[in-house]
């Protein structure tokens, strides 16, 4: 099962990878960015998985699964929304310059 | 939670990653981002991490939807006439 | 004729397979685990003798590296920081117009089961799963609905950006005002029950020291920090929408 | 407990800056220079102590292997001067410029500030990358202050690739902690000699991979040529002169720590990223018509060799890297400053019609040429002395090539600083046209950064000088010692 986890998790991230490098609308520029945040968090996660574990909520019914990835993983997905979230603003306002999102119409610096 | 379930989610996974890479329309790919953020955290929470999970599917799921909402309805507009971007060029 | 594009979506395709690979082969090398080793099992048994908190996870974000969080509460800080002064220039045009009476019946009368929600995520966040991203999010959730239904306008009255202005530096000092409390202590920046903080009965809910204090900074933080980015992005949607009725259309 | 305060207290300036704001609208000048003195100080003390006796920050009391540490030691010393003395040089001119108005220009420094004091002294990888994220984060931001749409879309380069790049750093450190389970790099340095072969290459990959786009060095180089010519004077100078070099002392620290027993085929791989860097940097440059593009370019050949030497993995070559570092701090700054002075003035950014310039003002060319001098490698000056350790130590690691490619490059870069200079000297063909379209212009004479531009000349041939005495020479040996001395950093820590 935690295999599974990785096999999908890499498949994502490439995914991710992917979009950016071959889309030319930078919407999907920013997707892209989202989905290998969210491969790099399911990689975290299923990396403290042990079988038969429960929450790391004190009383344990069991043995508990790793928490210290749970507190990564927290702090990775709000640091990826402000990124996200610096990004779409980027967009806007430069939409309102070139009245476009695509990026072989943005091209006012090259280098 | 059984094995099977899992490899369910995890295609249901990659089929909305794919359709966010693929498809053409800017708005579906963000509400599919919205269902991927709901997948990923039924994920986090089989993976027996609670707080993840509320996190995930509050954030990913909530406000960055909506942000991505607001951006592209600011973006995907016909073209009008803006005083104040005029001053600013 | 359009080979070029084409050329190059295939290198992508190539580069990224060749990366899943690698990174695949790096996983599958490592060892499977059947334990907790390292650190981590050192939380599991110690977390609620050390800092008396019962959310392992809320005792490792907000005691053993609280440094971590005080760091990612300021990369929101510094987002909404650059957000606002993206969008700086832009009068604000305030709409009074909403959804339909209905819709906003219904959000009256569930908003404040939601802030409720919001309030017991954050006020419990040393003792079940949650804490103060998960709700400080829900608040700004909250703020993002009303100002959905009922109209900026409403939305601005009851959270007008001073507030969450105020709001956001007074938690991010508060959380920084209790790391200090440590330093001047003698025990290290951020510290907790060694610095002298009550530990409370366990599973209680005012126990476990600072971790109820950091949670309430880290809520009003990424609570009032997500609201603020919102109605910053916000701003020029409405400018468009009073120019397309009236103003001059190209 | 002054590793602590380093990075508060810049922190706390930043968050108090809405504050005042509320109360005031502009705030005065004064105010913000002595918080940026204060916060200076802070990382001055921090270190000092970290020179003298290597200390240790044991953060909320937790041992090493449990909390997160602070750790500064003559690397991290040297690099807080650093960025010390650059950030302070760029707060001056930008409250010289800008005043007291922009107040969130102000808070984003601070927290830059803050930020850039985290990557140096935190011992522990996640804080490290939580610590990158802020850093970066500002440096957008800064990147998109002047608000034009060249510096936004700059900015927006500079972020997706930058982001990408923290990715994979975040990847890198996830893998680390799959294999080990820990996070604290000295107790990692120990725990990665077991680490399968595989899952080595797997992290060496990815941590390399996302500091070098963070660095700017040539394959992914994109956006730093933009994002440092679109940008305002000061910023430009802040980004050129300090940014890339806290991303330099992230790939020394890491590489040092991680892969230098484990690993070496990553020191061979920054050696080619390093040469291949200085070549292309050099070239491009060669093509550039802007001013500020031109030394934009200059700037990614310089991290080239800042990383030749690093690639050396020997103490010599560290050492010889660190104090390029230090060198290319004075020497991009002063020119960034001298060049947005003097094209803002003129209001051109083009090199051939920045003429006449010696007659108008003499000082910023004379601090302009000793800088490049500098720049390209004049032997009694300081640019000089760093190059020819960087030869020495890539000859002693035994390959020739880079220090064949740092030959040609200062071939290179004497032709293209010869044609701004010449531009600069020629005589102007419109200044007896109409010498009143100028004048309100110079109403306000830019005191403060041409006492900065000076200084840093000034410095530029005393570190020169100095580099001759053996005395001094030892100073910087023992650096590129501490560098790569993994048991004595993980002894710090543990106690050991």
């Amino acid at each position: 099962m935690i295999t599974l986890s990785y096999v999908t998790s890499v498949i994502i991230f490439c995914i991710g990878l992917y979009t950016i490098m071959a889309r030319r609308n930078l919407f999907k520029t920013v997707l892209g960015l989202a989905l290998m945040e969210s491969a790099i968090l399911l990689i975290i996660v299923s990396s403290g998985y042990i079988p038969g574990g429960v929450p790391p909520i004190e009383p344990f019914m069991g043995p508990a699964v790793n928490p210290l990835p749970h507190a990564f993983t927290l702090t990775a997905i709000v640091i990826g929304a402000s990124d996200i979230a610096l990004a779409l603003a980027f967009i806007i306002k430069l939409q309102r310059h070139y009245r476009s999102v695509d990026l072989d119409r943005i091209r006012g610096l090259r280098g | 939670m059984s094995l099977a379930f899992m490899v369910f989610l995890y295609l249901f996974l990659i089929a909305t990653a794919l359709v966010i890479s693929a498809i053409g329309d800017i708005l579906s790919a963000v509400i599919t981002l919205s269902v991927f953020g709901i997948l990923l955290a039924t994920a986090f929470a089989i993976l027996q991490a609670p707080d993840v999970a509320l996190t995930q599917a509050v954030i990913n799921s909530g406000i960055v939807t909506a942000l991505f909402l607001v951006a592209f309805s600011q973006t995907e507009r016909p073209p009008c006439y803006d005083k104040e971007e005029e001053k600013e060029e | 004729m359009n080979i070029r594009p084409f050329l190059f979506r295939i290198t992508a395709l190539f580069l990224c397979a060749f990366l899943g690979v690698m990174l695949f082969r790096g996983i599958a090398a490592m060892p499977p685990k059947e334990s907790v080793t390292g650190p981590a099992a050192h939380y599991l048994e110690r977390a609620s003798r050390e800092t008396g908190a019962r959310n392992v996870v809320g005792a490792i974000l907000f005691d053993y590296r609280a440094f971590d969080t005080l760091g990612e509460s300021t990369v929101i800080f510094t987002a909404v920081c650059g957000i606002s002064m993206l969008f700086s220039r832009r009068k604000f045009h305030r709409s009074s117009s909403g959804l339909s009476f209905i819709a906003k019946r219904g959000i009256g009368i569930m908003a404040p089961f939601l802030i409720m929600y919001a309030t017991v995520i954050i006020l419990f966040g040393h003792i079940s799963p949650g804490g103060g991203f998960q709700g400080g999010t829900i608040f700004a959730t909250v703020t993002v609905l009303l100002c959905v239904v009922f109209g900026s306008s409403f939305e601005s009255s009851y959270f007008p950006p001073k507030t969450k202005e105020s709001l956001e530096s007074g938690g991010a000092l508060l959380f920084c005002g209790i790391g200090l409390v440590g330093l001047a202590a003698g025990t290290g920046f951020l510290s907790n029950l060694s610095a002298g903080f009550p530990a409370g009965r366990e599973g209680s809910l005012l126990s476990a020291g600072t971790i109820p204090l950091l949670n309430i900074a880290v809520g009003m933080k990424v609570g009032a920090g997500l609201s603020a980015i919102f109605y910053s992005m916000i701003k020029m949607l409405d400018t468009t929408n009073d120019y397309r009725e009236g103003g001059p259309i190209r | 407990m002054t590793l602590v305060l380093a990075i508060v207290v810049p922190l706390v300036a930043a968050f108090l800056i809405p504050v005042f704001h509320l109360a005031r609208k502009t705030l005065p000048v004064s105010l913000i220079g002595i918080m940026g003195l204060i916060s200076l100080s802070a990382s001055m003390a921090a270190a000092y102590a970290g020179w003298f006796s290597p200390e240790v920050s044991l953060l909320g009391g937790w041992a090493p292997e449990i909390g997160i540490v602070l750790v500064a030691d003559r690397l991290s010393s040297a690099f807080l001067l650093i960025t010390g003395i650059g950030s302070g040089a760029a707060l001056a001119c930008a409250l010289e410029k800008f005043g007291g108005g922009p107040w969130r220009f102000y808070a984003i420094f601070f927290l830059l500030l803050g930020s850039m004091n985290g990557i140096l002294l935190t011992g522990d990888l996640f804080n490290l990358f939580v610590f990158y994220e802020i850093f970066s984060v500002a440096a957008y931001l800064l990147v998109a202050f002047s608000m034009s749409w060249q510096a936004l879309e700059a900015g927006l380069k500079y972020l997706v690739l930058g982001t990408i790049g923290a990715l994979f750093i975040l990847l890198g450190t996830a893998f680390t902690f799959m294999a080990t389970g820990i996070l604290n790099m000295a107790l990692l340095s120990e725990a990665l000699v077991s680490v399968p072969r595989e899952t080595l290459t797997a992290i060496s990959a990815c941590l390399v991979l996302g500091l070098t786009i963070k660095t700017g060095a040539f394959p992914v180089h994109f956006w730093l040529p933009d994002a440092h010519s679109s940008a305002q004077t000061a910023v430009s100078a802040l980004l050129s002169g300090v940014l890339v070099k806290v991303s330099i002392y992230a790939l020394m620290r890491v590489c040092f720590l991680f892969f230098l027993e484990t690993n070496g085929t990553v020191f061979l791989a920054i050696t080619v990223i390093g040469s291949l860097s200085a070549l292309g940097g050099h070239l491009m440059a060669l093509r550039q018509d802007d001013i500020k593009r031109l030394l934009a370019y200059s700037t990614v050949a310089q991290i080239g060799y800042i990383l030749i030497g690093v690639g050396c993995a020997s103490a010599a070559g560290a050492a010889a890297a660190v104090f390029h570092s230090f060198n290319h701090m004075l020497m991009k700054m002063g020119l960034f400053i001298a060049a947005g002075n003097v094209s803002d003035e003129k209001g051109t950014r083009e090199i051939c019609k920045l003429t006449g310039l010696w007659k108008e003002k003499p000082f910023w060319v004379l601090g302009f040429t000793v800088l490049s001098a500098a720049i390209v490698g004049i032997p009694p000056l300081n640019g000089f002395m760093s190059k020819w350790f960087i030869i020495l130590s890539s000859a002693g690691a035994g390959t020739v090539i880079p220090a064949l490619v740092i030959a040609a490059g200062t071939v290179i870069s004497a032709a293209y600083y010869l044609r701004v200079l010449s531009a600069f000297v020629s005589p102007g063909e419109s200044d007896q046209e109409d010498p009143f379209k100028s004048s309100p212009r110079k109403v306000r004479s830019k005191i403060v950064s041409l006492t900065i531009v000076g200084s840093f000349a000034m410095f530029c041939l005393a570190l020169g000088i100095m580099a001759f005495s053996p005395f001094s020479r030892e100073y910087f040996s023992s650096i590129g010692r501490t560098a790569v001395d993994v048991g004595a950093y993980v002894g710090l820590v543990t106690g050991r």
